[in-house]
């Protein structure tokens, strides 16, 4: 992981003038629109709402960028870029252990709700890993966005690079794909590290119904 | 008083086939509103159905039938301007009839 | 009929794999459920409150709709919802019939309409708003036919490029656009299908069902409702009824989706 | 044999009467038809029973028509057809709401004994339907036992009950009960 921090450093101070240039105008885009009335911008289409205020229409680089370049290959020095700023932002477990309660790693995985404009916040967020995911042989509705993620722990084992490489996943995708759709679970806040630790247990422990073998089919 | 039902009668070989939606909350009394409050049971209790004068089904409901209930039915009979009507009265005593004639 | 075909073709597959085999992309396994509906859409009782409402006179002025002009003429509901958003030169603006209603409710019977603008959407458990009702009674006037959103206008043309862009625009704390999960073919959310609103053939699928019943809801929800729902599930702030964003939103997908049917009012989870 | 089963009723207490189970139904025309305030209000399938007056048989007389699997469970769809000749009621229960009792139908003469609704399902459990059945027998009486030319009738009662599982993907909201033992497996995003 120092790797990760080193590389991006040296990255960020080398090209991070020109970057920030570049993104001026991508995010520019909505209001760019040539015939629209000039005092038109995004924030006049939307309102606060529950906790959900006007600064999360302020795009950072990774989002500007992601949003110009959707359904099109990204430049590669941006996309480099933007792989950097992950892997330099992923924070690991300080006390060196991956694995929470893979049961409360369950319910996270099945939790949808967090941070929308009519949740409580009070309430620990949701993962809502099975909204794209399949994981667990057991549950059939699963999502179809992301991979499938049966057998996840079985199939890969526990190596400190497999446990390593989940956890920047989590942390921020884009440390491994510029223009991941998976959200920043632990760079953007959603979970907490403890969370985290317990979605990695949902997946990589033996016992959990993640890694079970599927169901015999009905005769 | 309601809003109006949507009632839906055809006759295919000496049967008359009623199909009807009834506009109602059909509320438990287990739900809660946003506020944390209870919100109170709303729901019909009892629907009748005729054919002209004589009634073809009678219903005994409690709450778990769905918001804004659907029914249907058949009985033998139901020519050309006879007369399907459909009453409900709920928890509240409220109630409503509604009409169709045949053709 | 366009829904029925599909709900037919999905039973078949359904019942092709055997029980326990994982759900491929293709089948949808409440084909059977939805199928179970039939013609008996709860929405038909909204339309016939939309009829009332639309018959009676309302406002201080105690004059009805019928002098409110949807783009065909005065009065002319007929085949008006397929043909909206459009410009409208009494306004200089791209209007949907969301926003041109509360115009009419407006200008025409001189109500106050900011509560319902600022409150478009009933409650849960709440009687239908009067923009519910009406937009379905407005919608299924037409009903069967082709979706015609009109690209004429500079500033209609300007309203799909710039709901194209809002499209893809990323942002909030997931990281969220219209793009994130409406850009593949054949993907869900859990077991909920996702159109590819970026392609004709999705945008066709989608379109001419709303306004549309939710069953979770024991509503009919509208399409302004479906864009402000979709920004909340972004996680962004609330999309504000008849915004830029919510009608170029509408005007992207309804061009798309131009010769599609009109089916609305339609029948979701 | 088309007897009127209402006229019949009046008439009954003259009659021998043979019940093949213990089920007390309300026997009612439905002119006098009194609601089973207590059924509706119990709170499991035993107490619904006992409220009815007894334990059905079980039946396959009884044709159900509902999803495998349910989308929402606050709208469920669910046909009940009786095979049993003289079916005059019809109820829908399901096993795991906080009431199971949900409906019963009354089918006077010259209405057939089918039913469609939609009705609130808290979670994945059996649906049941009872139906209840009256029918005059008209039974002739052996030459050789010396009763030539008489006939009685019986009246023949039945009540019966069938089950069909139903899944639910999304538990009604209302459901207080049972959601607590199973959340519902709800997406934020659709």
């Amino acid at each position: 992981m120092t790797a990760y921090r080193t590389g991006s450093r040296f990255l960020l101070a080398a090209l991070g003038s020109s970057l920030l240039a570049a993104c001026a105008n991508i995010g520019e885009a909505p209001k760019a629109a040539a015939t629209a009335p000039p005092e038109t911008t995004l924030a006049d289409s939307f309102e606060p709402l529950g906790q959900a205020g006007l600064d999360r229409l302020q795009q950072n680089t990774m989002q500007k960028v992601c949003s110009e370049y959707e359904g099109k290959p990204v430049p590669d020095d941006l996309a480099k870029q933007i792989i950097a700023e992950a892997a330099a932002g992923v924070r690991y477990p300080a006390d060196g252990n991956y694995f929470g309660d893979w049961k409360n790693g369950e319910k996270i995985a099945k939790t949808g709700t967090g941070l929308q404009s009519n949740d409580d916040p009070a309430l620990p967020n949701g993962g809502n890993c099975y909204a794209c995911h399949q994981m667990a042989a057991e549950e059939l509705a699963y999502g179809t966005l992301g991979l499938s993620l049966a057998q996840y722990g079985k199939l890969r084992g526990q190596s400190e690079p497999i446990l390593q490489y989940t956890w920047t996943r989590l942390w921020n995708a884009h440390a491994y794909n510029p223009c991941s759709h998976m959200p920043r679970f632990g760079d953007a806040g959603i979970l907490s590290e403890p969370q985290l630790k317990d979605v990695m247990a949902y997946l990589f422990d033996p016992a959990s119904p993640v890694n079970l073998p599927a169901p015999a089919p009905a005769p | 008083m309601g809003n109006p039902m949507r009632i839906r009668a055809t006759t295919t070989n000496g049967v008359t086939e009623v199909k009807a939606l009834m506009s109602h909350p059909m509320e438990t009394g287990l739900r809660k509103d946003p506020s944390g409050a209870p919100i109170p049971a709303h729901h019909i209790k009892n629907v009748t159905a005729k054919h002209n004068d004589k009634v073809v089904l009678a219903a005994e409901w409690g709450a778990a039938v769905s918001q804004n209930p659907f029914l249907q039915f058949r009985f033998n009979g139901g020519a050309p301007g006879d007369k399907v009507s459909i009453q409900w009265t709920d928890n509240t005593g409220d109630s409503r009839t509604d009409e169709v004639v045949l053709t | 009929m366009n829904l029925r075909a599909s709900f037919g073709f999905g039973l078949a597959l359904l019942l092709g794999v055997a029980p326990g085999a994982a759900v491929a992309e293709e089948e949808n396994p409440f084909a059977e459920y939805r199928a179970m509906f039939g013609d008996d859409n709860p929405a038909e009782l909204v339309e016939m409150q939309g009829e009332e409402l639309w018959n009676t006179p309302g406002g201080p002025k105690q004059v009805t709709l019928a002098g409110c002009d949807f783009g065909l003429g005065a009065g002319v509901i007929a085949g008006a919802y397929a043909q909206l958003p459009r410009y409208f030169a009494d306004t200089g603006k791209v209007m949907d019939l969301e926003t041109r209603l509360l115009h009419c409710m407006e200008t025409l019977q001189g109500m106050d309409v900011s509560a319902l603008r600022k409150k478009p959407y009933s409650d849960q458990g709440q009687p239908q708003t009067e923009l519910e009702s009406l937009s379905a009674y407005i919608a299924a006037q037409s009903r069967g036919m082709p979706v015609a959103v009109p690209q004429t206008h500079p500033l209609e043309r300007q309203a799909f490029a710039d709901g194209a862009k809002f499209f893809n625009l990323r942002a909030g704390p997931h990281d969220f656009s219209c793009a994130t999960c409406h850009s593949q073919n054949g993907k869900r959310i859990r077991l909920q299908a996702l159109p590819q609103l970026n392609t004709v053939e999705g945008a066709r699928t989608s379109f001419g069902t709303w306004p549309a019943y939710r069953i979770a809801q024991g509503a009919v929800r509208t399409i302004e409702w479906r864009m402000a729902d979709c920004a909340r599930q972004q996680r962004l702030p609330g999309l504000v009824h008849g915004s830029k964003v919510a009608i170029d939103l509408i005007t992207y997908l309804g061009v798309q989706a131009n010769g599609a049917e009109m089916t609305a009012p339609g029948l979701k989870r | 044999m088309n007897l009127h089963r209402r006229s019949f009723l009046t008439m009954s207490a003259s009659l021998l009467t043979v019940a093949t189970t213990a089920a007390l139904w309300p026997l009612r025309a439905l002119a006098q038809w009194v609601r089973p305030d207590a059924a509706f209000e119990a709170k499991a399938m035993d107490a619904v029973y006992a409220s009815l007056g007894g334990v059905p048989e079980a039946s396959s007389e009884i044709v159900f028509g509902t999803p495998e699997i349910a989308e929402n469970g606050a709208v469920v769809p669910v046909s009940v057809t009786s095979k049993i000749p003289g079916t005059d009621q019809i109820a829908i229960l399901v096993e795991m709401n906080p009431n199971p009792l949900v409906a019963m139908f009354m089918f006077p003469e010259g209405t057939e004994p089918m039913v469609s609704t939609r009705v609130k399902v808290a979670q994945t459990c059996k649906l049941h339907a009872l139906a209840h059945a009256q029918r005059q027998v008209v039974q002739h009486l052996a030459r050789d036992q010396g009763h030539a030319g008489w006939v009685r009738g019986l009246r023949k009662q039945r009540f019966v009950a069938a089950g069909v599982q139903l899944t639910i993907n999304r538990s009604s909201p209302w459901a207080t009960r049972c959601a607590s033992a199973q959340p519902p497996p709800t997406a934020s995003l659709k």
